[in-house]
C-alpha cells in the first residue's frame, strides 16, 4: 500500500518537472493535467473522496480544459 | 485676549482672499485695516506685562496647555510685526494691480502676520513650534508666487532648509517634553539648566538651528540671497526687514530665556567669554564679511540688497552673542534700525521695479529727476545702512563697536569696519546707477509712484531720522528687554547714549549736521554756476555719438575689487548642499533602475528571496 | 443594535443583484452601491459603542464561539472597519460621476471589495481570514482592468504575486491548524505559547509573506506602483485607502494577537525601515503622479510597520492613527490626482503646470491632501506625526525618530513640486473636460481639518484599539467566554 | 501516525511539488508555463492539507449504510473543508489569469514575461 | 540567465528546506510529526465536534439513519462542514468565484463585435450525435451529485463541475454554439440570492447568519440536514453557472 502511494506521488512529482520541461505547451498542459488526476487518486487513498472528485472535475477536468481555450487564443505565441 | 492678536488675522485672510477675488484691491485695503487695528490693539498693550493666556487640551495621553504671554521681547517683535505688516500692505494695494496672485498673495500675508504673532507671543513650545511651521509655508507660498523663473526653485530652498532646522527643533522640545512633560519654556529651562553641560547645550544647539536658518546666519544663509531677490517686490520688504528678526526673536531665546549662555558658561572661556558665545559672535563676523563680499558682486538689486541684509544680520548677531549690556543694546538697536531702513530700500527698489519692470541695475539710470521721493528715501536709507549720523543707523553701529573694543575683540571689530566700508560700496552702487547718471532712452515716460506707495516711504525716511536724533525712544523698550533678560541696562537720555569709552550725544551732532547741511545749501544756491547739457551735445573730435548708454558705467561697477575676491565666491556653500540633494536623488535612481525593472517575474522572484532571508536570518539568530 | 454580519452580508446579496439593477436601468447600479455603503456606514455607528466598550462576538449560523466562525468586533475592528466603510461611502459617491461601460460588473466588484475587507477586519477565524483576503483581492484583480492599456500587464503582476502569496497563507494556516488543532483566532492565540518556536517562526514567516502583500512591505509591494498607476482613481484610491489598510490590520492581529513573539518585532521594525526609506527615495524622482503617490503610499505603510513595531501602547495608537489618516489622505490626494491627469490628459507631473486656477477644487484637495501628509499645523496629519515622534523617542528609539523626519523632509521634497507646478505655473496647453469632485473633496477635507484641530474626536477610540493589539488574554477571554 | 516512508512521502511530495510550481513560476518566460506552475503549487498545497489532516486507518468522513456510527476513527473533515474551499479558488485565479494572459498577447503579441514591461520604474 | 535560474533552483530548495523545519523527526523510530501543543490528535482538534456533531447539543453518538434532529443532520461530514458548520466560508468561495466570472467578463469584455476566432474545428456526426445524448445525462449526473451532497460524496462544486463540463462538450460539438447570456444571468442571480437570503432569513429567524433554521430529520434520509440540501443545490447551480460563464467568456473571446 505505502508503495502504491509513494508511486503515486513519484509519477505526480515526475510529471510535475515533465509539466515545466516541456516545449511545447499543450504537452505541459496535459502533464499538468495529469499531476492533478494523480493528487485526485491520492485524496481518494486520503479517505477524502469529496476532494478527490473535486480535484478530478475540476483540476484535471476543466482547468486543463481552460488551459488549452487560453493556447488556442494565444496561437502563434509558440512560432516566435 | 491674546489670542485675537493671532486669530484675528488668519480668520480675516479667508475674506480678504475671497473679497479679492470678486474686487480688486479690497485684499491689500482689508491688509492694511487687520495689521492697522493689530498695531493699535498693541500700542493699548504695552506695560501690560503680567498678561498670560493659556488654553487646555489634551493631546497624547495627558493634559496640555497652550500658552500666550506678554513681555517686552514678544511686545517688541509684535510691534514690529503689526507695523512693517501695515506699511507693506499700504504698499501693495496699488503695487499689484496688476499682480494675478494677489488674492492668494494677501491670503498668505495675512495668515503670516497671524502666525509670527504666534511665534513671538507663545510661552510654550508647541505653541512656537506650530506657528513656525505656519509661517514658513505661508511665506513659502508667498515666495514662490515672484514672478521671477528662479522664484519657486528658491522658495523650495528656502523651505527644505527651513523645515530641516524646524524638525531638529521639534525632536529637541519632544527629548524635552518627555522629561517634563510640559511644553511650557519655563519649565524647559528649568529642566535644561540640570542637566550635564554637553547634553543640555546639544538640545539647545538643536534647538537653535530654525532660528539661525530664519536669520540666514552664515552655515544656513544660502536661502537668503534667492528669496529675497526673487520674492514679489512687495514682499522681499518684509522678508528682510523683519522674517530675519524673527529668527533673531528666537535666538533671543534660546540664548537668554533659556540657560544657553549660563550653561555655556562652565565651559573653557576666552577673554571672560565663553568660547561657544565667541565661536556666535564669530559666526556672526564671518557673515558680515561674507555677506559684503558677495553684495558688492551683485549685479541685481534685489539680490544686492539681499546680501547687505546677511552682512547687517551679522551685526547683530555679534551684538546678542557678546551677552553685556552694550551687546544686547546695539543688537536689538540694530535690529530695529534695520527693519526701518532695510524695508525702506526694498521698498524703494520695489518701487522702481513697478515703474521699470526689471531689477538689473545696468538697464537703469538717471531716475532721479523722475522719481524723486523714492531717490529721497532711498538716500536716507543707505546713508542710514552705512551708518552716516544723523540717522539711526549710525548709533546702532557704534553702540555695537563699543561692545566690541569693549571686550577687546579687535577682529571682531575690524570684520565690523569692513563691514561698513563694504556696505558704502555697495549701496553706493545701485545710487549711481539707478539714480543718478543717464537716464534709458524707454525710461523717458515714467512717473513717480502714487501717493499710496510713497507713503510708506515717508513714513520710514521719518522714523530714521527721528530715531537718528531721539534713540531714547528705543531705549525705553530695550532696557526693559534687557533686565528681562536678565542684562543690566546702559544708562541713556533721551538723546544721549553712554557707552564704553564715553557716551554719545545725538543731539549735538544732529544740530552740527542740520547747521553744516544749511550753510552747504546756502553756498550751493548762491555759487550755482553749472547749466545743464546734453550728453551727446559734446565735442568728441569730429565724432558724432549718439548712444547715451555708453557714458554711464553701470555693468560691472567694483570689477577690480570683485577680482580680489573672485576665487573666494566661487566656491559657495550652494553648490555643497545641491550636491547632497543630488546624490539623494542619485540613490533612489539606482534603486528604481536597480530593484524595480518592471518585470513581474523579478517581483515573484523577490517573494522567494523575501522569505528565504529572513528565515536564514532567523535561524541565525 | 443591528447584527454587524449585514456590514458583510448585504453588500453580498447587492452584488449579486446587480445584473439585475442594470438591466433595469443603467445608472442604477451606482445609486444601489452609494445606498450600501451608506447603509453599512449606519449599521457601523449604530454598533460603535457597544463595540468599544463591551467587544461582540457574533456567531455565524448559531454555532457555540469558538468552534465555528464567528466574527469578534472591538474596538481596532470596529474603528478599521469604520474607516473602510467611510472611504467607500466617498468613493460611492465620487463613482455616481463616472460610467464604467459595464457597470453591473464594476459594481459586484466594488461592494465585494468593501464586504472583502470589512469581513478581513472583522472575522475571528484563520480561514475565514483567508477567504476574506481572497475576495478582497480577487475583486481587485478584476477592478484593476476597468481602464484598458496597459492595465492588463499590472494585473498580471498582481495576480502572480496575490497567487503565490495565498499559497503561502495556505500552507501557513494548514501548519497552524494542524499543530493547534483549531483555526479559530483565540484558541490559537491561547495555544500559541506552547508552540515550539521552530515551527512557529516558520508559520510567522509563511504568514508574513502572505499578509504582506496586501500590508505592502517592500519587496513583496513592487505590484503596487504599477496597479495604483493603472487602475480606475476610485479602485485606487480604495485599495490604498482600505485595502492596504485592512492588511496592516491582519498583520497586527496575527503578529500580536496569535503569534505575539518579541523576535518577530525586530523584523518587522527592520522591513518597515526598508520599506519607508526606499519608497521614499523611489517615490522622490518619479515623473508619474500615480505612480509617485503609490510609493508614497508604500514607504507611508512602511513607516506605521515600523511605528507599530515598537510595541507600545503609545507607539501603536500613533500607529493607527498614522494609518486613519493615511487612508483619509490618500484617498483625497488620489481623487484630486486622478481629476488633474484627466484634466491634463497626462499622468507627467511636468504637465499638470497651472492647472491651480483652471481646477480649483481638485487642486485644493491635492494641496489639502498634500500639506496632511506632511504634518503642517491643523492638519491631521500634525497630530499622528507628532504622536510618531512622541512615542518612538519615548521608546529611546531615536533612529527611528530621525528617519520619521528624514522621511518627512523627502517627502516634502516631492510634494512641493508638485504643488509649486500646479499653483506657480502658467498653462499653456489645454485643459480637458473632468467629472466634478466637489462632494468628496469636501467631505474628506472636513475630515482631516476635524482630526487636525479636534483629535479628540478619536483618540480614546485609538487607545483602547492599541489595548486590544497589546494584550490578546482580553481577546482570547472574551471569545473563549469561561474556558 | 503513519508510517515513516508516508508521512514523507506525502509531506516531502506535496511540498517538493509546491517548490516545483514556484520554480516554474519564477523561472519559467512563458505566461502559461507560469500559471501551469501556480496550478501546480496549488495542487501541491491541497495534498499538502490533505495529508495534514489524515488520520492513520481512519475511515472517510461519510456516515453510509456500512459505516453506521461516529465510534470509529475518522480522518479529519475540516481539511477537506479547507481543500474543497482551496481548489475552488485556484481556479477562479487561474481563470482570471488566463483572460488576462489573452489580452496582453492581444496587446504585446507575445507571451514573454520579460518582454512585457511597458510599466516601469 | 542561466545564473538566475540556478540561483533559482537555490533558493526553492532552501525554502522547502526551511518549511520542512515545520516538521521534526520525533525521536521514536525516526517518525515525521507535525509537533503539537498538547495532543492536537483527532480528539482534541475541532473536527471531533463537527464528527459528533456536538457544537452546540452534546450527543456523543450518531448512528446512520437512525438518531433524529441532530445539531447537523448530514452524513457526509464534509458537507456538513462546509454547508453547515463553515458555511460563511462556504459563501465566500462561492463569491470568488462569482468575482472571478465578473472580472474575467469585465477582462474580456470588448465594446466592438469582432469576429470569433474558433478554437476548435467542425466536430463529426458522431461527437454531435454522441453530446446530444450525453448532455442532458451530464446534467442529469450533476444535479444528482449536488442533491445527495449531504449522503453522498460529492456536493455543490463537483455537481456544478460536471453541470460546466457538459456544456464544454456541447461547445467542443459545435463551434457555432451560443449560450443565452441572460439565462445563464438569470440562473446566477437567482442561485446566489437564494443561499445569501437563506442566510438572511437564518438572521431573521434565529438571530445568527446563515443558521439552520429548518428541523434536520433522520441522518442519512434525502429530505434531511434542514438546509445543507438546500444550499447545496444553490452552490451546484450557482457554481455550475460561473463556470459555464467562464468557460463560454473565454471561447467567444
Amino acid at each position: 500500500m505505502t508503495l502504491l502511494y509513494s508511486v503515486l506521488i513519484l509519477i505526480m512529482l515526475i510529471s510535475g518537472i515533465a509539466a515545466l520541461v516541456f516545449d511545447k505547451l499543450l504537452n505541459s498542459i496535459i502533464a499538468a493535467g495529469f499531476v492533478s488526476l494523480m493528487a485526485s487518486a491520492l485524496f481518494y487513498f486520503l479517505k477524502a473522496p469529496d476532494v478527490a472528485m473535486t480535484e478530478a472535475a475540476i483540476g484535471a477536468g476543466l482547468t486543463t480544459a481552460i488551459f488549452v481555450i487560453t493556447l488556442r487564443k494565444t496561437e502563434g505565441s509558440e512560432s516566435e | 485676549m491674546l489670542t485675537n492678536y493671532i486669530f484675528i488675522p488668519i480668520i480675516a485672510a479667508f475674506f480678504a482672499y475671497l473679497l479679492n477675488k470678486k474686487v480688486k484691491y479690497t485684499g491689500g485695503i482689508i491688509t492694511s485695516i487687520i495689521s492697522a487695528y493689530l498695531l493699535y490693539q498693541l500700542i493699548g498693550l504695552y506695560g501690560k506685562w503680567s498678561l498670560i493666556q493659556t488654553i487646555n487640551f489634551s493631546l497624547m495621553g495627558n493634559n496640555l496647555e497652550f500658552i500666550l504671554g506678554n513681555n517686552p521681547l514678544s511686545w517688541l517683535f509684535a510691534l514690529m510685526t503689526a507695523s512693517a505688516g501695515l506699511l507693506i500692505a499700504l504698499f501693495s494695494i496699488k503695487s499689484q494691480e496688476k499682480y494675478d496672485l494677489s488674492s492668494a498673495f494677501n491670503f498668505n500675508f495675512l495668515i503670516l502676520i497671524g502666525s509670527i504673532m504666534g511665534v513671538v507671543l507663545a510661552g510654550d513650545f508647541l505653541t512656537l513650534f506650530i506657528f513656525w511651521e505656519l509661517m514658513t509655508w505661508t511665506s513659502f507660498y508667498i515666495i514662490s508666487g515672484g514672478t521671477k523663473k528662479m522664484a519657486k526653485k528658491s522658495a523650495y530652498r528656502y523651505f527644505i532648509l527651513s523645515a530641516v532646522g524646524a524638525y531638529t527643533m521639534l525632536m529637541a522640545i519632544i527629548i524635552i517634553y518627555n522629561q517634563t512633560g510640559s511644553f511650557a519654556i519655563g519649565e524647559a529651562a528649568q529642566y535644561l539648566i540640570n542637566l550635564p553641560t554637553g547634553k543640555s547645550l546639544l538640545l539647545m544647539g538643536m534647538m537653535s538651528l530654525p532660528f539661525l536658518t530664519k536669520a540666514g546666519l552664515f552655515p544656513v544663509h544660502i536661502w537668503v540671497k534667492g528669496a529675497h531677490g526673487n520674492a514679489p517686490k512687495e514682499f522681499s520688504p518684509f522678508l528682510s526687514g523683519l522674517m530675519l528678526k524673527v529668527g533673531v526673536y528666537g535666538l533671543l531665546l534660546v540664548f537668554y530665556l533659556l540657560p544657553f549662555f549660563k550653561v555655556m558658561e562652565n565651559t573653557i572661556s576666552y577673554r571672560g567669554l565663553p568660547i561657544l558665545s565667541y565661536i556666535f559672535a564669530l559666526f556672526g563676523a564671518i557673515t558680515t564679511v561674507t555677506g559684503t563680499i558677495l553684495a558688492i558682486r551683485q549685479e541685481d538689486m534685489k539680490k544686492l540688497i539681499a546680501y547687505s541684509s546677511i552682512s547687517q544680520m551679522g551685526y547683530i548677531l555679534m551684538g546678542i552673542s557678546l551677552a553685556t549690556p552694550l551687546g544686547i543694546t546695539g543688537g536689538l538697536l540694530h535690529m530695529m534700525n534695520h527693519l526701518i531702513f532695510k524695508s525702506a530700500i526694498f521698498l524703494t527698489l520695489a518701487a522702481v521695479i513697478y515703474r521699470t519692470g526689471t531689477t538689473k541695475m545696468y538697464e537703469m539710470g538717471g531716475l532721479i529727476f523722475k522719481m524723486p521721493v523714492t531717490f529721497a528715501t532711498y538716500l536716507t536709507a543707505i546713508i542710514a545702512l552705512a551708518g552716516i549720523p544723523p540717522t539711526n543707523g549710525f548709533i546702532s553701529k557704534w553702540v555695537i563697536y563699543q561692545a566690541l573694543i569693549e571686550k577687546g575683540y579687535l577682529f571682531l571689530a575690524l570684520a565690523a569696519f569692513f563691514g561698513s566700508i563694504g556696505s558704502f560700496m555697495y549701496v553706493f552702487k545701485p545710487l549711481s546707477t539707478v539714480f543718478l547718471g543717464q537716464l534709458k532712452p524707454q525710461h523717458e515716460k515714467i512717473k513717480e509712484v502714487p501717493f499710496i506707495m510713497q507713503l510708506p516711504m515717508y513714513v520710514l525716511m521719518g522714523l530714521m531720522v527721528l530715531f537718528g536724533v531721539l534713540p531714547g525712544i528705543q531705549m525705553n523698550i530695550i532696557t526693559k528687554i534687557s533686565s528681562q533678560l536678565g542684562i543690566e541696562s546702559v544708562n541713556y537720555s533721551l538723546y544721549t547714549i553712554e557707552g564704553a569709552f564715553g557716551s554719545w550725544n545725538s543731539m549735538i551732532i544732529f544740530n552740527v549736521f542740520t547747521a553744516g547741511f544749511i550753510i552747504s545749501l546756502i553756498i550751493f544756491m548762491l555759487a550755482k554756476k553749472s547749466k545743464l547739457v546734453g550728453l551727446l551735445d559734446t565735442y568728441t573730435s569730429g565724432e558724432y555719438m549718439n548712444d547715451a548708454e555708453a557714458y554711464h558705467y553701470a555693468y560691472q561697477y567694483y570689477r577690480p575689487f570683485d577680482r580680489l575676491f573672485d576665487n573666494f565666491a566661487a566656491r559657495s556653500l550652494t553648490r555643497a548642499y545641491e550636491s547632497l540633494a543630488n546624490n539623494l536623488s542619485k540613490v533612489g535612481n539606482a534603486l528604481r533602475k536597480g530593484i524595480i525593472t518592471g518585470n513581474g517575474q523579478t517581483y515573484a522572484y523577490y517573494t522567494v528571496l523575501f522569505f528565504v532571508i529572513l528565515a536564514i536570518a532567523g535561524w541565525i539568530i | 443594535m443591528v447584527n454587524p454580519v449585514l456590514i458583510i452580508a448585504l453588500p453580498l446579496l447587492i452584488a449579486f443583484l446587480m445584473p439585475l439593477f442594470n438591466y433595469i436601468h443603467k445608472k442604477l447600479p451606482a445609486v444601489v452601491a452609494l445606498l450600501t455603503a451608506a447603509f453599512n456606514v449606519w449599521i457601523i455607528t449604530v454598533n460603535f459603542n457597544e463595540a468599544l466598550f463591551n467587544p461582540m462576538v457574533i456567531e455565524i449560523g448559531n454555532w457555540q464561539a469558538p468552534f465555528a466562525i464567528n466574527l469578534y468586533i472591538g474596538p481596532l475592528a470596529i474603528l478599521a472597519v469604520a474607516v473602510i466603510n467611510v472611504i467607500a461611502l466617498v468613493l460611492a459617491i465620487y463613482n455616481l460621476e463616472h460610467d464604467y461601460e459595464i457597470n453591473d460588473k464594476f459594481y459586484s466588484l466594488f461592494l465585494m471589495i468593501i464586504a472583502g475587507t470589512s469581513g478581513m477586519v472583522m472575522t475571528g477565524d484563520l480561514f475565514n481570514l483567508f477567504v476574506f483576503i481572497e475576495i478582497s483581492s480577487v475583486a481587485a484583480y478584476g477592478l484593476t482592468v476597468f481602464s484598458r492599456g496597459d492595465s492588463y500587464e499590472a494585473a498580471f503582476k498582481y495576480i502572480i504575486i496575490g497567487a503565490i502569496g495565498s499559497v503561502f497563507l495556505l500552507m501557513a494556516i494548514g501548519f497552524t491548524y494542524a499543530s493547534v488543532g483549531s483555526l479559530n483566532m483565540a484558541q490559537i492565540a491561547n495555544a500559541a505559547e506552547n508552540l515550539n518556536p521552530q515551527l512557529m517562526r516558520i508559520i510567522t514567516l509563511l504568514f508574513m509573506v502572505g499578509i504582506g502583500i496586501e500590508a505592502e512591505l517592500f519587496p513583496l509591494n513592487l505590484w503596487v506602483p504599477d496597479v495604483y498607476s493603472e487602475a480606475p482613481t476610485s479602485v485606487t484610491s480604495i485599495l490604498s485607502g482600505a485595502v492596504s489598510a485592512a492588511g496592516i490590520y491582519s498583520l497586527g492581529r496575527i503578529f500580536f494577537t496569535l503569534f505575539a513573539d518579541p523576535a518577530l518585532y525586530t523584523y518587522l521594525m527592520v522591513i518597515g525601515i526598508i520599506t519607508l526609506v526606499i519608497g521614499e527615495l523611489v517615490a522622490y524622482n518619479q515623473e508619474n503622479i500615480k505612480r509617485m503617490l503609490a510609493y508614497s503610499s508604500i514607504a507611508q505603510m512602511g513607516l506605521i510597520v515600523t511605528i507599530i513595531s515598537i510595541n507600545t501602547s503609545q507607539a501603536v495608537s500613533a500607529g493607527l492613527f498614522q494609518l486613519v489618516n493615511h487612508s483619509i489622505l490618500k484617498v483625497l490626494l488620489f481623487i484630486s490626482a486622478g481629476v488633474l491627469v484627466s484634466a491634463a490628459g497626462s499622468k507627467k507631473i511636468k504637465d499638470l503646470s497651472g492647472l491651480g486656477s483652471k481646477k480649483p477644487i481638485a487642486s485644493l484637495g491635492f494641496a489639502v491632501g498634500a500639506m496632511g501628509i506632511l504634518g503642517v499645523p491643523f492638519f491631521n496629519g500634525f497630530v499622528s506625526k507628532l504622536m510618531l515622534i512622541n512615542s518612538s523617542l519615548n521608546a529611546e528609539k531615536i533612529i527611528i525618530t530621525a528617519l520619521i523626519l528624514f522621511a518627512t523632509i523627502v517627502e516634502i521634497g516631492y510634494y512641493l513640486k508638485v504643488i509649486q507646478k500646479i499653483y506657480f505655473e502658467k498653462r499653456e496647453t489645454k485643459v480637458f473636460k473632468t467629472a466634478n469632485v466637489f462632494i468628496p473633496v469636501l467631505v474628506l477635507t472636513v475630515f482631516v481639518f476635524a482630526l487636525g484641530i479636534y483629535p479628540e474626536l478619536i483618540t480614546t477610540t485609538l487607545d483602547k484599539a492599541a489595548n486590544e493589539l497589546l494584550n490578546s488574554t482580553e481577546y482570547i477571554t472574551t471569545v473563549l467566554g469561561g474556558m | 501516525m503513519i508510517s515513516f516512508l508516508e508521512e514523507w512521502s506525502f509531506f516531502g511530495g506535496s511540498i517538493l511539488l509546491i517548490l516545483i510550481g514556484l520554480y516554474g513560476v519564477i523561472t519559467k518566460r512563458n505566461l502559461i508555463k507560469i500559471l501551469i506552475g501556480l496550478s501546480l503549487m496549488d495542487t501541491g498545497v491541497n495534498v499538502l492539507l490533505v495529508s495534514l489532516g489524515y488520520v492513520e486507518n481512519g475511515n472517510a468522513p461519510i456516515l453510509t449504510s456500512i459505516i453506521k456510527n461516529n465510534s470509529g476513527a475518522f480522518v479529519d473533515p475540516i481539511p477537506q473543508a479547507l481543500v474543497l474551499t482551496a481548489i475552488v479558488i485556484g481556479v477562479a485565479i487561474l481563470a482570471l489569469g488566463l483572460a488576462v494572459t489573452i489580452k496582453i498577447y492581444e496587446k504585446y503579441g507575445t507571451l514573454d514575461i520579460s518582454k512585457i514591461r511597458g510599466l516601469k520604474w | 540567465m542561466r545564473f538566475r535560474n540556478i540561483l533559482a533552483l537555490v533558493l526553492v530548495v532552501i525554502l522547502g528546506f526551511f518549511i520542512l523545519q515545520a516538521f521534526n523527526i520525533s525521536p521514536e523510530e525516526g517518525q515525521l510529526v507535525i509537533d503539537e501543543f498538547g495532543e492536537a490528535e483527532i480528539e482534541n482538534r475541532t473536527a471531533k465536534l463537527y464528527i459528533n456533531k456536538s457544537v452546540n447539543s452534546s450527543n456523543q453518538k450518531v448512528v446512520y439513519a437512525e438518531s433524529k434532529n441532530l445539531e447537523s443532520g448530514s452524513a457526509n461530514m464534509v458537507t456538513s462542514v462546509i454547508a453547515n458548520y463553515r458555511s460563511l466560508d462556504t459563501l465566500g468561495e462561492v463569491t470568488v468565484l462569482f468575482l472571478a466570472a465578473t472580472g474575467l467578463g469585465a477582462v474580456l469584455y470588448s465594446n466592438k463585435k469582432k469576429e470569433r476566432n474558433f478554437i476548435v474545428d467542425e466536430g463529426s456526426l458522431i461527437l454531435k450525435t454522441g453530446i446530444k445524448i450525453l448532455f442532458p445525462l451530464l446534467i442529469l449526473a450533476g444535479a444528482y451529485i449536488f442533491i445527495h451532497g449531504h449522503l453522498t460524496p460529492g456536493g455543490g462544486f463537483q455537481g456544478g463541475a460536471v453541470i460546466a463540463t457538459a456544456f464544454l462538450l456541447k461547445f467542443l460539438a459545435d463551434r457555432e454554439y451560443e449560450l443565452a447570456e441572460h439565462k445563464l444571468k438569470i440562473v446566477e442571480v437567482i442561485a446566489g440570492i437564494s443561499f445569501v437570503g437563506l442566510g438572511l432569513y437564518g438572521l431573521y429567524t434565529d438571530g445568527s447568519f446563515l443558521s439552520n433554521f429548518l428541523e434536520t430529520g433522520t441522518i442519512g434520509t434525502l429530505f434531511s440536514a434542514g438546509i445543507i440540501p438546500l444550499i447545496y443545490v444553490s452552490i451546484g447551480l450557482k457554481v455550475g453557472a460561473e463556470l459555464t460563464s467562464i468557460i463560454s467568456n473565454l471561447i467567444e473571446a
